[in-house]
């Protein structure tokens, strides 16, 4: 278990500054985070963008759930042809809503598993937490390799103004 | 195209310039003089077309006037000239309806439109002389004038259209008066002279903007009843009723929604070509362009949800009424303007669109545009041309029993139809010399209102929203 | 715009998860009443498919009765969930905030509601397992896709998943909410269900883009399901006044008519019951109002065109049928009642600023448009079918009996039942998006002005 | 002339509506041959009853000329039948012999094709069939007994057919024009109902559906059905198939 420290601050702007502080401070960018109960405008904490590839999910879904249910239409009318009302045995018109809501449907799910994967969850060993953040107190953790920046790192919240600073 | 998304999604991401309204005022009335030598060809060259395109009209009456399954291309120019003129004004009214701040510079544009709807007057003349009555030899064709007097639709359609017109004007007037004021105050020759009359004694009182803002409302709702009126008019009573049989529903709703569509494609275009040409990007920011991106692309998908709604019923449907609608309009005659129109008013339009990037930058937005605006074309010809080809003596049986052989348009239709495009652009273009291109009033509203902030260490836009 | 009220989180917190970590008093004599009513409900349902559809009022040549007329009614009233959240998301509208997990689980409860009838409407219910789940060798033979029954399940399964996901995706930061307030085995219970999360911007940005994407996603198929239910009637060309073009988008613009309104009735109760008079507050009853307006006129305009189209052919059945839906007793009186409640009570009323931001009057007027919303149903299904035919061998008018009625009532309990079962595990209104328009809302000054504004992302 | 080989033929049948003097004998004789439950007081009040032929009485003209008249009406067996693509499980759709066959088996009755039927010829079994003791032995072994919760309608009496080309399988010939009877058309005294097969151009039916008279029920639906009328003839009244659909 890797070490790392959670500051704590109940308004927003030391927080954004103490993230500040800790990138003058030489901290490499991932190695420290902000947590919040809600979300800020992005940006807010100078903290970097997360970048992302969720929009590749969806599309990737849709061509799996599209190509089932072409398999799936085609195949099941075409192995029992049976003349309905005099319509086409291959009725490309009664297919394409069923390939429409397939298509949709693993769209969907795939982008719900994007989003999950794409927001690091499940995450079962959170790590380093403290529950006033979901009452609007503002977390700064920062993980280390070595344990000799802890002291530094202690100086910059402080000089922040954290109210707290836990351990783990 | 990537390079350049990427460009515009950098620009789009700077905040908008805070413009001192000075500044605003004197720039955009200095957009009505001082026209380029390319913008001066180009008016006369559509002038010139319109005009000839007039004339064909004209020898086209006196030639074919008696004959109406000639007159197909007509009708379809008429509806399609409605969708645009009619459809881009209400882009003017998204503010009153969502308060939504980004249209607010881009309204005059939309409501500029409305004066082009001359043109479809123009074009419906001799349309209105040529449609058959109600009852023909005897007998009453399907309509939605039941038992109402045989010239109806005649007399209904005209009187709508010259009210969508007045309503038209009257809705930009109602907005441009602080706009005339201000010509009154900074510009110079006849625009001072029209400002001064046109301007009413405006100073901009607490009472005067109140009254305007209640105008603006008024004449909005009014407009959108009346075009929504006049849509369903002119496709059912020019198109829908020639086809005995053709019984659709949902035809004067999807007319609307396609007429909508071309209205915000000739926004766009409009947009772009003035941003372009007139050195506005101060002023129309690529906020507009996305969000009218979106809702283009919005209303792309509506027009093939409405489309196919109607082609499964009658699909599953085996009445005579199914098979023959089907037969004329899309297996029949017309057959390949079908395939046309899906794939330039929806496919293309919907795969252009659906990118995020082409919907912040320019370029794309408005090739898009023109797709649409083809697209639309056609399926108005897909629909409206084998609607007229029905033999007039046919028009009041109960089942279409023959289907008509494929109307290819003469010279003349050409000719009319080059013509009455040109004439939307060549008025819509004269407005712009009349008044500036951007409501002055409205950009300094946004200004206002729309402020870059830093929030903490980042950057946002505090957009305010008054009731 | 809902003027700007300064919120504590530690306060919305302990009110809006009043309902988990406190539960109000009335809950549990309520849940168990109702669950006397479900429980009433489903030995009903379990006679009839154990006697037959006998006991039914159905008779030549009404086959389709008040089953699957409750049947289109709740799946219209699943289509609130959507409308709200993913139209005013993608509208960025700000009063939606405290609206949309109310609406998306009255989406999902209804849909579960919606399902059950079909099956028990069919004729042998423990075969129609293999209709919705028909890939299977034993029964040796494929489904018809051909018919509109089976595009049924497939779109009604595919908003159901849809939704539930997107309303689990949206809870994500509420179960670690609850997680950090409870203990013991709920505390163990949301830990596993919150996935571990906790706060950092990149979850919160995937919360937004997500949310967005999703509700992208959502709106073709919200559109799509109700379309499909009304090719079920659309489809059959032997029947007058089901056989219109203009059904599709008929039905889905009456689906959200009477789904807002649904909402509304929700949020009314739910203000009530759990006291958030802080967080569901008159601006947006007048917001959801002011959207009913459009939507009921859009939908009248429907109804206009599809009443206009059915005498447009001038066919002498489908004008006899129309005289029949509107001038004959009882479908007169029905159609009167219908018009009256969907449309000619409440629209005017909501006009009025003073009506719009009165909760009780909004409550009563949104359970009068479903009153008539359902009728419109009731009139569009089974007068179609009881209409004249040329043949003199049908004169049975259909007369719902009382297990039919019971059931109708059943339906009522269960969402209800559900609602509130769910209400004691989940907040029913989403606390971080009420804390994200806290941060996301303040007060400009224009001139002497104070105007409220929002804070968009320079994105 | 085809073999007796199955898909070969194309069953229908010619309604002589001229010669129908409603006597309801090929009511009687089909509820006898397909086992339908008995259509007991209560059942027909309730509009529940099943009579997959029905003899159809309506008047024509007003008083006091008006006229009785009388049709029988099956399943018309339509070729774009509006029954069969609504049915989700396959339990209807058409053969190969131009008939509309209902699957018993399959059947989950979701009674959307009785919706989509113009003519009313699909019946819904809302209860489990009972017959008297007396009756139990009279059951027809050929015909299936149907459970409740599903449809069914008229077959073209399916069994005789199967019998017929059964027999004449085996003897290697082909089916005699008129060998298959079904239990209506054999019952009728006047011979209003006419059995047999369209794809024989030669058949009695093919020569009778050529008759100028001739008219098919509701042709507005394009249902196209094999069941061909032929329109009454009135001594006072010239008569074409216009006349006779319009009371179809």
């Amino acid at each position: 278990m890797r070490k790392s420290i959670l500051g704590l601050f109940q308004q927003p702007e030391p927080a954004a500054d103490a993230m500040d502080g800790l990138k003058e401070a030489g901290f490499e960018l991932g190695t420290f985070d902000v947590l919040t109960g809600t979300p800020y405008p992005e940006g807010a904490f100078g903290e970097h963008v997360p970048q992302h590839r969720l929009f590749r999910y969806p599309a990737f879904g849709a061509i799996i759930g599209f190509t089932l249910a072409v398999f799936l239409t085609s195949v099941t009318q075409l192995a029992y042809p049976m003349v309905t009302g005099g319509k086409p045995i291959l009725s490309i018109f009664a297919m394409l809503i069923i390939m429409y809501e397939m298509t949709m449907l693993a769209g969907v799910i795939a982008t719900v598993i994007g989003i999950v994967i794409e927001s690091r969850l499940p995450n079962m060993q959170p790590g380093i937490y403290d529950t006033r953040i979901t009452e609007g107190w503002i977390g700064v953790v920062i993980t280390f390799d070595d344990e000799s920046k802890v002291a530094d790192a202690e100086s910059v919240l402080n000089k922040a103004g954290a109210l707290e600073i836990k351990h783990a | 195209m990537a390079s350049q998304a990427v460009a515009h999604e950098a620009e789009h991401h700077a905040p908008p310039p805070n413009v001192d309204a000075d500044v605003v005022t004197r720039e955009l009335i200095a957009t009505t003089t001082g026209a380029s030598g390319r913008f001066k060809a180009w008016t006369w060259g559509l002038g010139i077309l319109s005009v000839v395109g007039i004339v064909a009209l004209i020898l086209k009456f006196i030639d074919q006037g008696d004959d109406s399954t000639k007159w197909g291309y007509v009708a379809a120019l008429v509806s399609f000239l409605l969708s645009v003129t009619g459809g881009a004004p209400m882009v003017a009214m998204a503010p009153v309806m969502a308060k939504a701040n980004w249209v607010r510079p881009i309204t005059r544009i939309a409501a500029l439109f409305s004066f082009a709807g001359v043109a479809t007057i123009i074009m419906l003349i001799p349309l209105v002389a040529i449609l058959p009555p109600l009852v023909t030899e005897g007998a009453r064709r399907r309509t939605v004038w039941y038992m109402a007097p045989d010239y109806s639709p005649h007399f209904w359609t005209t009187l709508s259209l010259v009210l969508l017109l007045i309503t038209g004007i009257a809705l930009f007037y109602s907005a441009a008066l602080p706009d005339f004021a201000s010509m009154r105050d900074h510009s110079t020759g006849w625009r001072q002279r029209l400002g001064k009359r046109l301007a009413r004694g405006w100073v901009g009182t607490d009472v005067q903007w109140r009254t305007l803002r209640m105008r603006i409302g008024m004449f909005g709702s009014f407009y959108f009843l009346i075009l929504v009126f006049v849509n369903f008019l002119v496709s059912t009573d020019f198109g829908q009723s020639m086809v005995p049989g053709w019984r659709d529903a949902i035809f004067p709703m999807y007319h609307t929604v396609s007429g909508f569509q071309a209205g915000v494609a000739g926004v766009v275009i409009a947009l772009y070509f003035s941003r372009k040409y007139m050195k506005l990007e101060k002023y129309i920011h690529l906020d507009a362009f996305w969000s009218l991106g979106r809702l283009l692309f919005a209303l792309t998908l509506l027009w093939i949800y409405f489309f196919y709604s109607s082609f499964i019923v009658f699909w599953y449907g085996r009445s005579e009424n199914d098979i023959a609608t089907l037969d004329l309009l899309i297996k029949g005659p017309m057959i390949y303007a079908f395939f046309a129109g899906m794939i330039l008013l929806w496919f293309v339009p919907w795969w252009i669109l659906i990118w995020n990037k082409v919907r912040r930058g320019t370029a794309m937005m408005v090739v898009g545009s023109f797709v649409i605006l083809i697209g639309l074309l056609i399926d108005r010809i897909r629909t409206f041309v084998p609607a007229w080809s029905v033999p007039g003596d046919q028009i009041h049986q109960k089942w279409l029993k023959v289907i008509p052989e494929t109307v290819w348009p003469d010279i003349f239709d050409i000719l009319i139809m080059a013509g009455g495009i040109s004439l939307v652009a060549f008025i819509v273009m004269m407005m712009t010399r009349v008044i500036p291109v951007l409501s002055v009033w409205q950009v300094q509203e946004f200004n206002l209102l729309a402020k870059p902030i830093r929030y903490m260490k980042g950057h946002a836009t505090l957009v305010a929203k008054p009731d | 715009m809902q003027q700007r009220r300064e919120l504590d989180q530690v306060y919305t917190n302990r009110k809006l998860l009043n309902g988990q970590l406190d539960t109000p008093k009335w809950w549990l004599p309520t849940v168990s009443i109702l669950g006397v009513v479900v429980l009433i409900g489903v030995v009903v349902i379990a006679t009839m498919i154990n006697k037959g559809l006998g006991v039914t009022g159905l008779a030549r040549p009404v086959y389709w009765g008040l089953f699957i007329t409750t049947f289109v009614f709740w799946v219209g009233i699943s289509h609130a969930g959507i409308m709200i959240s993913a139209i005013l998301r993608l509208t960025q509208a700000e009063w939606r905030r405290p609206v949309t997990r109310a609406a998306e689980l009255l989406t999902v409860f209804s849909l579960l509601t919606a399902l059950v009838f079909p099956l028990i409407h069919a004729g042998r219910p423990w075969r129609i397992a293999y209709w919705i789940m028909p890939y299977d060798i034993s029964r040796g033979i494929y489904p018809n896709i051909r018919s509109p029954l089976i595009m049924d399940p497939v779109a009604i399964s595919t908003y159901l998943t849809g939704s539930t996901l997107f309303l689990y995706i949206a809870l994500l930061p509420d179960l670690g909410n609850l997680r950090d307030r409870t203990t013991g085995w709920k505390n163990a219970m949301y830990t596993v269900l919150s996935l571990g999360w906790r706060g950092n911007p990149r979850q919160w940005k995937m919360q937004t883009v997500g949310g967005i994407l999703l509700s992208a996603l959502m709106l073709p198929i919200f559109v799509s399901v109700h379309s499909i239910v009304s090719w079920d009637f659309a489809v059959a060309a032997a029947v007058e006044g089901w056989h219109s073009t203009i059904f599709a988008p008929y039905f889905v613009i009456g689906a959200v008519h009477s789904g807002v309104s649904a909402v509304v009735t929700m949020m009314a109760l739910m203000r009530w019951l759990w006291k958030w008079d802080d967080f569901i507050r008159p601006e947006h009853f007048d917001a959801l109002a002011r959207l009913l307006i459009v939507v009921a006129t859009g939908w009248l305009a429907f109804t206009f065109l599809e009443l206009t189209f059915a005498l447009y052919g001038q066919d002498a059945p489908e004008i006899a049928l129309r005289e029949m839906q509107m001038f004959q007793w009882p479908w007169n009186a029905l159609f009167i009642i219908f018009f009256l409640t969907a449309y000619a009570i409440p629209v005017p009323m909501w006009l009025f600023k003073r009506v719009r931001t009165n909760i009780a009057l909004m409550f009563w007027t949104s359970i009068l448009v479903n009153i008539g919303m359902w009728l419109e149903r009731f009139l569009i299904i089974v007068p179609g079918l009881a209409r004249r035919t040329p043949f003199v061998y049908t004169w049975e008018a259909y007369r719902p009996s009382a297990v039919e009625w019971t059931i109708f009532i059943w339906s009522f309990a269960w969402v209800t039942f559900l609602m509130l079962l769910f209400s004691k595990f989940f907040p029913l209104v989403p606390l971080f998006e009420q804390k994200e328009s806290q941060v996301f809302t303040e007060d400009v000054m224009i001139g002497r002005a104070k105007i409220p504004a929002i804070i968009r992302e320079a994105d | 002339m085809t073999t007796a080989e199955f898909g070969t033929h194309k069953w229908g049948m010619v309604v002589d509506v001229d010669k129908c003097i409603g006597c309801n004998a090929c009511v009687i004789a089909c509820q006898a041959e397909n086992n339908i439950p008995i259509n007991t007081q209560d059942r027909v009040e309730r509009a529940r009853s099943i009579s997959w032929i029905r003899v159809e009485r309506y008047w024509e003209g007003d008083f006091p000329d008006a006229k009785a008249r009388f049709i029988p009406i099956m399943c018309q067996h339509c070729e774009n039948a509006p029954c069969e693509p609504v049915c989700p499980v396959y339990a209807t759709y058409h053969n190969s012999e131009g008939m509309n066959v209902q699957v018993y088996n399959r059947c989950v009755g979701t009674r959307y094709c009785a919706n989509g039927c113009p003519y009313i010829v699909r019946f819904f079994n809302y209860w489990e069939p009972v017959w008297p003791e007396s009756l139990r032995n009279h059951l027809n072994p050929d015909v299936t007994v149907r459970s409740r919760g599903i449809m069914e309608k008229c077959s073209f009496c399916v069994h005789r057919i199967r019998r017929e080309s059964r027999n004449a399988r085996s003897a290697g010939v082909e089916i005699a024009d008129g060998a298959v009877q079904t239990a209506c058309s054999s019952a009728c005294p006047t011979s209003a109902l006419n059995f047999g097969n369209f794809n024989d151009p030669d058949s009695k039916v093919s020569k009778m559906k050529e008759d100028k008279r001739h008219y098919t029920l509701l042709d507005q639906f394009g249902t196209d059905p094999n069941v061909i009328y032929l329109a009454k003839i009135d001594a006072d009244k010239k008569v074409g198939a216009g006349e006779a659909a319009t009371h179809g």
